[in-house]
């Protein structure tokens, strides 16, 4: 089968600093790749080149196979790459509904329609009100989305994304600062996404017991390089892993609440 | 137990229309680590604002090392030795990371000591010292926030989920920094990360729906999982 | 599973931060480039330090609002104000001092000019402390209400000063010894722009001073992206607000002085009239710097100066074009300070 | 009246009160009121409502501040203007000029949105600035075509001329004259566009502007192209402002660049959105009619304030006519004060 | 008694730029109107049996503004005649207005050539002068018997560059040696006047015979700015039109000046003009100025017509008007039949050495108006 989405020798350098330096690396649709790696890996910054925030200095971007390097990020969101940002990016001043409707919007025909209300595209209204039934925000929907409490627009960033029904979903740290009774919610909505199949699912996450139980694939960044790729179990047991990312035994880790 | 260092008497506080602390009461000993934990929306990130004034309580004390501080103006606040990582990091995205420093250092430049021992815990500020704070990546922030609230030795540090987007390898060497500088100093914690949570804290207090709804040691808490399951919902096993 | 080698450690890549002299390379090139068109060089000497001096004085009006709207991000339009208000009250010390303004002595001619000076400036100084307080304080970070009320603001001071001042235009004499020129060989300079560009050095260096060797710059920087921040590393950030306020203020009274002694005459409007220049001017050199500033000035006066003498036609948007020009080559501008 | 209005309703009683009051009062301003100041303050309700509408879609819906709004405005004008001064009082020269100044106008709108709506919004603002004050300088420049600072004075086609008679009775005492059919087009033509503007900013399209102002880069990121939206925003309240020139020219029978292309205009509509309240179309309905009748009735106001002041000492002069400009002027100041969400959001309450 | 019963209001609208750049100008043509009218009629405000009330009206200067007022004027106030306007721009927006309403419309003090030529209509008078008078009295002060070269720096606006025109053809009517060879134009907003200077005094320095740099501009004068520049190095003279009062202090160092003016206080010998000076002394403790006069004229004029129509009736006034002469504080003026141009006397100036404020011009020579061969261009033929 062939990948949905993939790199190749994607670079970006900033100046002197190569903050994604040479990755390929291919996803396929209906597997969860984590990719993990300490802090300033380029992570994010991969996120971005491959969903257009950012230009690669050189490198491909393949979506379908066809070469979007092109394209802008808009352009490729049309096309099917959805994106959860790390740090919380929303509409502050709109109300948690609307944002999500936004999102359902930018997939519609008439998105940019003049002269058609939008109060009569019932079905965008549909689709935001049950993604936000899915990350729990209902009792919120009228609030502006600026006064949530930062776990909430957590998941209000997770929920744009889901309304935007992407080929491929790309998490960045899903559930960072979120509180542990929330965690599940998200967790289930990613396995549930997997369970479909067809998506292709990239996560940035920290917590090693999250890419555990999600991961089909573990891809590891160091200083921008791709330095380790495969089996979860492999990859988090690899010295390489074990010396730069998680800096102690991982045993030790678990040890102190398991 | 001596005096306490910061003490919250019946705190609430009002964010536009709406009551968000109603009546927290919150006691600090002096040393250590108390940690503040409870689940989204409850009021523990307010909780931290109105002790840094920078939202006004509208009923009730705050006092610290003796002296009532509520209402006083931030800057006051600060001054009286206390300092402050937001949630949101707050670094100045213009100012390069030495600017950052620079800013946080409030009474001349940076113990060449102490900056030598923030490198040692967070060696990317050294490699972006002379880059613009906005440029770094996530953790990278955090990592910044929390350096600017150590540069200088203070009596009490409020730190608002330190942890979020911190790579394992950093948050153990954090676990080290933390405990050496809660010999020193007084810490509230505001943490998502139980284990991390419960390695460091002494004291623990949890709150929900702007009240403090347990108040205890952390090693007891630690110890009893259905305390954990019925205050903060969670399953330790699945989840950290 | 695929392991690449082990990447060298963090890598030490680092570029170092690099001066960058291109835009002070600017008004020699634009000046070089002159010459062989200009012809004359004594015609070509004559506009150029003409243009120098023009450049100090618009760097000196406009180095109060780079402080005010560069640092604090306030588009204030009531620079304007302070501008007409230190002119005004230069004038009524002036006349006071008509007799050491008339002697002809170099001496009492300056005694005079500083005393106007000092007192135009504490003025407009004290002023700027009142309209933070009244009209800027409300709408830090907000640009569009910032225009409307700063606006406002520069039209009741307009008004009052016609009030208190009437509403006629007055005649500004300069003092004896400084109205004329200095003629070399076929080159006449006129003696109050090599005052002007004294004050216009004095004002660069003490800028650069302070912003450079103090940490004021970078608090007030900080101190615009995010207030509750600076406030809760225990700076009193307003109590500074006010006070760059009040300096800006009072810089914009030394370049009211200047500006009105130059034209020989002033109206109330004589602000107002030289706020879009003076705006031109920061947005050349890169909203904030001081640096950029007085390069922008200097480059506006002499880009005016060549094409005036070159292309009349064309010198009515000259600083227009060299604006679209500057922003063409750097977006944000010669040395851009902030990334608001 | 939900399709009419786009489903956007005032929501807020006094609001409809006022806005009804405001719509029927223009309707009937022939009949209500009588003479010659009346009916010019009315028309000029209408024309600047139309204009501040089109400068809301920019500045209170897309987050665009432009200053070159009125060198649109002065496009319709000249447009018009120039087209009946040349070509003779017709209504095909009328409708040519109009559609000739609608192009230029969408085409200048175009190419300065393409060139500057990637920098940053101050830069942008400033970029407009100069744009415009180059606008005004060419249309002063080429007074051979323009006037000049002077402008042109021309005729409009016959039957809306003062001397033209509809019937030969007056109705409810006011004659049907060629100026009263002029108004009635100018209110036609404002009715019109600002149902049109409403039905803009409650489309699909319109909220994908507010999305784009409160953070565009993530509208990006949800695959609307800023560009594309931002530039189309430009184009259409461009347009509207050519056509407010259009009526303004029609009904004045004069353009000048006073009239229609000073910095002072520009900012008399900034005040207007604000005062209305921003991101609200029936924000510029008030904030225009309030400006408007204050501006012209003002320095009668003060007249009576400042002789019923005398002997009180510095007031009279305070309040002197010659003074409105104070009042101006500190009618900028409160309003941000007190005001800060405009009229508008001030009757909707906090909870619209 | 019975006098008293037939008296009967007639209103009139003085509409002036009173707000906005030229306030001062409004404020003295105001104050003219008014002392005019009150020396004219002894105090009553009546004449021929009509009580005239003074409706003013600010235009703020804008020409839209201009035209409502003078709308509201004519039709909501019934005034019988208006007065205005300050600024040129404002009263050729007006123009139309008095066509349409079929009414009066002396036009005061705005300067603009087509006011009495292209965009002229009969009912249109003016008592100011226009730009071409100024250019003749301009050109009359330059020297008859020698060879004279002219730079002109002109302000660059319609009205700057059609006094340059006029100013040109002035020469050439009356003083055929002189010869403008050098035209510069400058925004009026220009910072540095370096430039144009050096482009001037290139152009002048090494002409044979007597060189003089003339200014057409209005605002904040660039004369001093010339004189910094020190032009006596190359000879040149400059010669700046007349301007108000304090415009001109700034010039009492600059002795030995020359120009044509329309009005100073002090040149004038005739009754009214004593009476104005002596009674604006006292009132404002000033002499008047520029304006004022023209204000006094145009109040002339409405006392006069009306003295002579005995009527309100436009076409009546319109007769009694053309061609008549009326006395002002600047001595006779006369509105010709063709264009309703006032025809009215000059002055040529030169500042005196160790002039004070008001009081530093010495009058050269007074310009009668029959030197002054005013060309009519608004396309009626003298019959
Ligand atoms: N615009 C830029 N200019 C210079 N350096 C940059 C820029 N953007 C990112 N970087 C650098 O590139 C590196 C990679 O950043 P990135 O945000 O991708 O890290 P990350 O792997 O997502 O880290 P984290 O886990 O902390 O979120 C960082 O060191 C960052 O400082
Ligand atoms: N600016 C604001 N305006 C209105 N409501 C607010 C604002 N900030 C916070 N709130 C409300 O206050 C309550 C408490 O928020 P707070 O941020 O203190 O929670 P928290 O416990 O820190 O949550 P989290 O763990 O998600 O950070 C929430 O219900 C939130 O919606
Ligand atoms: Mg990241
Ligand atoms: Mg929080």
């Amino acid at each position: 089968m062939p990948p949905v989405l993939e790199t190749r020798d994607l670079t970006i350098r900033f100046g002197g600093h190569v903050a994604v330096d040479g990755v390929s690396c291919a996803f396929h649709a209906g597997t969860l790749t984590a990719i993990v790696g300490p802090n300033g890996a380029g992570k994010t910054t991969y996120f971005n080149l491959m969903s257009g925030q950012l230009a690669a200095t050189s490198g491909q971007t393949l979506l379908d196979g066809d070469d979007i390097s092109a394209l802008g990020a808009a352009g490729r969101a049309q096309r099917g790459i959805g994106r959860a940002f790390q740090i919380t990016n929303l509409f502050p001043n709109l109300t948690v509904g609307e944002n999500v409707r936004l999102a359902a919007q930018a997939r519609g025909r008439a998105k940019a329609s003049l002269l058609s209300l939008w109060s009569s595209h019932r079905d965008w209204i549909a689709k935001a009100d049950h993604y936000l039934e899915e990350v729990n925000l209902s009792g919120v929907r009228d609030t502006l989305a600026a006064a949530l409490p930062h776990g909430d627009k957590r998941k209000l960033e997770v929920a744009i994304m889901m309304a935007l029904e992407p080929q491929v979903f790309m998490f960045d740290e899903p559930t960072a600062g979120m509180s542990v009774d929330e965690v599940p919610v998200i967790l289930d909505l990613i396995r549930k996404l997997k369970a479909d199949g067809t998506k292709t699912i990239l996560l940035v996450e920290h917590k090693m017991d999250v890419v555990r139980s999600l991961a089909d694939r573990i891809v590891v960044l160091h200083n921008g390089r791709l330095v380790a790729d495969g089996e979860p179990a492999e990859v988090i047991a690899s010295p390489v892993v074990q010396e730069a990312y998680l800096g102690q035994a991982p045993k030790a880790v678990e040890a102190t609440h398991g | 137990m001596a005096e306490p260092l910061l003490t919250l008497e019946g705190v609430h506080t009002h964010i536009g229309q709406y009551h968000i602390l109603q009546g927290v009461d919150l006691a600090l000993p002096k040393g250590g680590m108390t940690v503040l934990l409870g689940r989204n929306g409850a009021g523990k990130t307010t909780t931290l604002r109105t002790i840094m004034g920078l939202w006004k309580p509208s009923r009730g004390t705050v006092s610290f090392a003796g002296r009532p501080i509520g209402g006083l103006p931030t800057p006051d606040i600060a001054q009286a030795g206390i300092a402050y990582v937001p949630e949101t990091m707050a670094v100045f995205a213009d100012l390069t990371v030495a600017e950052n420093m620079v800013l946080a250092a409030r009474s001349g430049p940076v113990d060449p000591a102490r900056l030598d021992w923030i490198f040692g815990l967070f060696p990317a500020l050294k490699k972006f010292w002379q880059f613009p704070a906005g440029v770094l990546s996530g953790g990278q922030k955090q990592m910044l926030a929390i350096a600017r609230a150590i540069a200088e030795p203070r009596t009490l540090i409020l730190i608002d989920e330190p942890t979020k987007g911190i790579a394992p390898a950093i948050i153990e060497a954090m676990i080290t920094a933390f405990a050496e500088l809660k010999r020193e100093t007084t810490i509230l914690l505001v943490e998502q990360n139980f284990r991390f949570a419960a390695s460091l804290g002494d004291h623990v207090a949890v709150m929900d729906d702007g009240r403090i709804v347990h108040r205890g040691a952390m090693a007891d808490l630690a110890r009893d999982e259905a305390l954990q399951q019925r205050l903060l919902g969670l399953s330790l096993d699945t989840h950290q | 599973m695929t392991a690449a080698p082990a990447p060298a450690s963090a890598s030490d890549a680092l570029p170092d931060i690099r001066h960058d002299y291109l835009p002070i390379l600017l008004p020699v090139a634009l000046s070089a480039l002159a010459l062989p068109f200009v012809g004359n060089p004594t015609t070509w000497v004559t506009l150029t330090v003409a243009a120098l001096a023009m450049g100090m004085m618009i760097f000196v009006i406009a180095s109060g609002l780079t402080l005010v709207f560069g640092l604090m991000d306030v588009l204030n339009f009531g620079h304007g104000a302070f501008i007409a208000v230190g002119a005004y009250i230069a004038l009524s010390v002036l006349a006071l001092l008509s007799g050491w303004v008339q002697a002809d002595s170099l001496l009492w001619n300056l005694m005079a000019l500083g005393l106007a000076v000092t007192v135009a400036m504490v003025g407009t100084g004290l002023l700027g402390l009142a309209f933070e307080r009244v009209i800027v304080r409300p709408v830090y970070g907000q640009h569009l209400k910032q225009i409307l009320i700063t606006m406002g603001g520069l039209i009741v001071a307009e008004q009052l000063i016609h009030v208190i001042w009437g509403g006629d235009q007055k005649a500004m004499a300069l003092p004896a010894a400084l109205r004329g020129a200095v003629v070399i060989g076929e080159v006449a300079i006129e003696r109050f722009r090599i005052l002007t560009v004294a004050v216009g050095i004095v004002v660069f260096a003490a800028m650069i001073l302070v912003l450079n060797r103090t940490r004021i710059g970078l608090l007030i920087r900080a101190g615009v992206e995010n207030p509750e921040m600076v406030e809760a590393l225990g700076y009193r950030i307003r109590r500074l607000f006010v006070g760059v306020f009040a300096v800006g203020s009072a810089l914009a009274g030394l370049g009211g002085v200047l500006w009105a002694l130059y034209r020989e005459t002033l109206t109330a409007a004589i602000g107002g009239d030289v706020m879009v220049l003076v705006f031109i001017v920061i947005i050349i050199g890169g909203l904030g710097s001081v640096g950029g500033c007085f390069i922008g000035a200097i480059l506006v006066a002499m880009m005016a100066n060549y094409t005036a003498f070159l292309l009349p036609k064309v010198a009515l948007a000259s600083n227009i074009l060299l604006m679209v020009a500057i922003l063409m080559w750097r977006p944000q501008g010669l040395y851009p300070v902030a990334k608001r | 009246m939900n399709t009419l209005l786009s489903g956007d309703y005032p929501r807020s009683r006094i609001l409809t009160g006022i806005l009804a009051a405001i719509v029927l009062g223009l309707a009937f301003a022939p009949f209500l009121f009588s003479g010659a100041a009346a009916i010019n303050t009315a028309a000029k309700v209408c024309i600047f409502i139309v204009l501040v509408a089109s400068y809301d879609l920019l500045l209170g819906y897309t987050g665009i501040v432009s200053f070159a709004h009125t060198m649109f405005f002065g496009i319709g004008g000249y447009g018009v203007g120039l087209g009946l001064y040349a070509f003779g009082a017709s209504w095909g020269v009328l409708a040519l000029g109009i559609l000739l100044a609608l192009v230029v106008g969408v085409v200048l709108a175009f190419l300065i949105g393409l060139l500057s709506l990637r920098v940053r919004a101050i830069f942008y603002a400033m970029i407009t600035l100069a744009v415009a004050s180059a606008f005004l300088i060419l249309a002063t420049q080429f007074s051979e075509y323009t006037g000049g600072e002077d402008g042109r004075s021309f005729s409009v086609p016959q039957v809306l001329r003062p001397g033209y008679r509809l019937l030969d009775q007056p109705v409810f005492g006011t004659v049907i004259n060629g100026r009263v059919l002029a108004y009635y087009l100018v209110f036609a033509m404002a009715v019109t566009l600002f149902l049109l503007a409403l039905r803009v900013v409650n489309s699909p399209f319109g909220r994908v502007l507010q999305a784009i102002r409160e953070n565009d880069m993530r509208a990006e990121a949800l695959g609307y192209r800023v560009v594309y939206y931002r530039t189309v925003a430009n184009c259409l309240a461009a347009g509207m402002a050519v056509l407010a020139g259009a009526m303004s020219a029609i009904w004045l029978r004069y353009t000048g660049p006073d009239t229609t292309l000073s910095f002072a205009i520009m900012l008399d509509i900034l005040l207007m959105v604000v005062i209305g309240g921003m991101g609200t179309l029936y924000g510029a309905v008030i904030g225009a009619t309030l400006f408007i009748v204050a501006q012209n009735y003002l320095q009668k106001l003060m007249a009576t304030a400042s002789t019923a002041t005398e002997g009180i000492p510095l007031l009279p002069k305070l309040l002197h006519p010659d003074r409105w400009l104070l009042l101006l002027g500190l009618l900028f100041v409160l309003s941000v004060y007190f005001f800060p969400t405009g009229i508008v959001g001030r009757l909707r309450g906090k909870s619209g | 008694g019975s006098a008293a019963a037939q008296t009967r209001d007639v209103k009139i609208c003085l509409i002036a730029g009173r707000t906005g750049p030229l306030e001062a100008y409004a404020k003295q043509t105001e104050v003219g109107f008014m002392m005019g009218l009150e020396y004219l009629t002894r105090g009553t405000n009546t004449v021929a049996g009509m009580r005239i009330q003074v409706l003013v009206k600010d235009d703020q200067l804008r020409p839209d503004r201009g035209k409502a007022l003078l709308e509201e004027c004519y039709n909501d106030d019934g005034a019988a005649l208006a007065v205005g306007t300050t600024g040129s721009p404002v009263a050729l927006a007006m123009l139309p207005v008095a066509e349409e309403a079929k009414k009066i419309l002396i036009v005061e003090p705005a300067v603009a050539d087509s006011i009495t030529g292209p965009r002229w209509n009969r009912y249109i008078f003016r008592t100011g002068r226009s730009s071409y008078q100024d250019a003749l009295a301009a050109a009359a002060s330059i020297p008859e018997n020698e060879d004279v070269f002219i730079g002109m720096m002109g302000l660059d606006t319609a009205f700057g560059r059609d006094g340059v025109a006029a100013y040109k053809a002035a020469l050439a009517a009356i003083r055929p040696r002189a010869r403008i060879v050098a035209e510069e134009f400058a925004a009026g907003n220009t910072a540095d006047f370096t430039p144009f200077a050096e482009r001037l005094f290139a152009a002048l320095k090494d002409r044979p015979g007597k060189r003089i740099i003339g200014f057409i501009w209005a605002g904040a004068h660039p004369m001093a700015k010339f004189v910094d520049m020190k032009p006596e190095r190359f000879n040149i003279a400059l010669a700046p039109g007349g301007n108000i009062l304090p415009a001109m202090n700034a010039w009492k160092a600059f002795a030995g000046t020359e120009g044509g003016i329309y009005y100073y206080y002090d040149f004038p010998r005739n009754p009214l003009n004593d009476w104005l000076k002596a009674e604006y002394q006292k009132r404002h403790n000033a002499p008047p100025d520029f304006f004022v006069a023209g204000g006094f004229a145009a109040a002339a004029v409405v006392v006069a017509a009306l003295e002579k129509a005995g009527s309100t009736d436009t076409e009546k006034l319109i007769a009694a008007m053309e061609g008549m002469t009326f006395q002002t504080p600047k001595g006779p003026m006369t509105f010709r039949k063709e264009d309703h141009q006032a025809m009215q006397e000059m002055y040529h100036f030169r500042i005196r050495p160790n002039g004070r404020d008001n009081d530093m011009l010495d009058l050269v020579r007074t310009i009668p108006a029959s030197e002054m061969p005013l060309p009519i261009t608004n396309g009626r033929r003298t019959n």
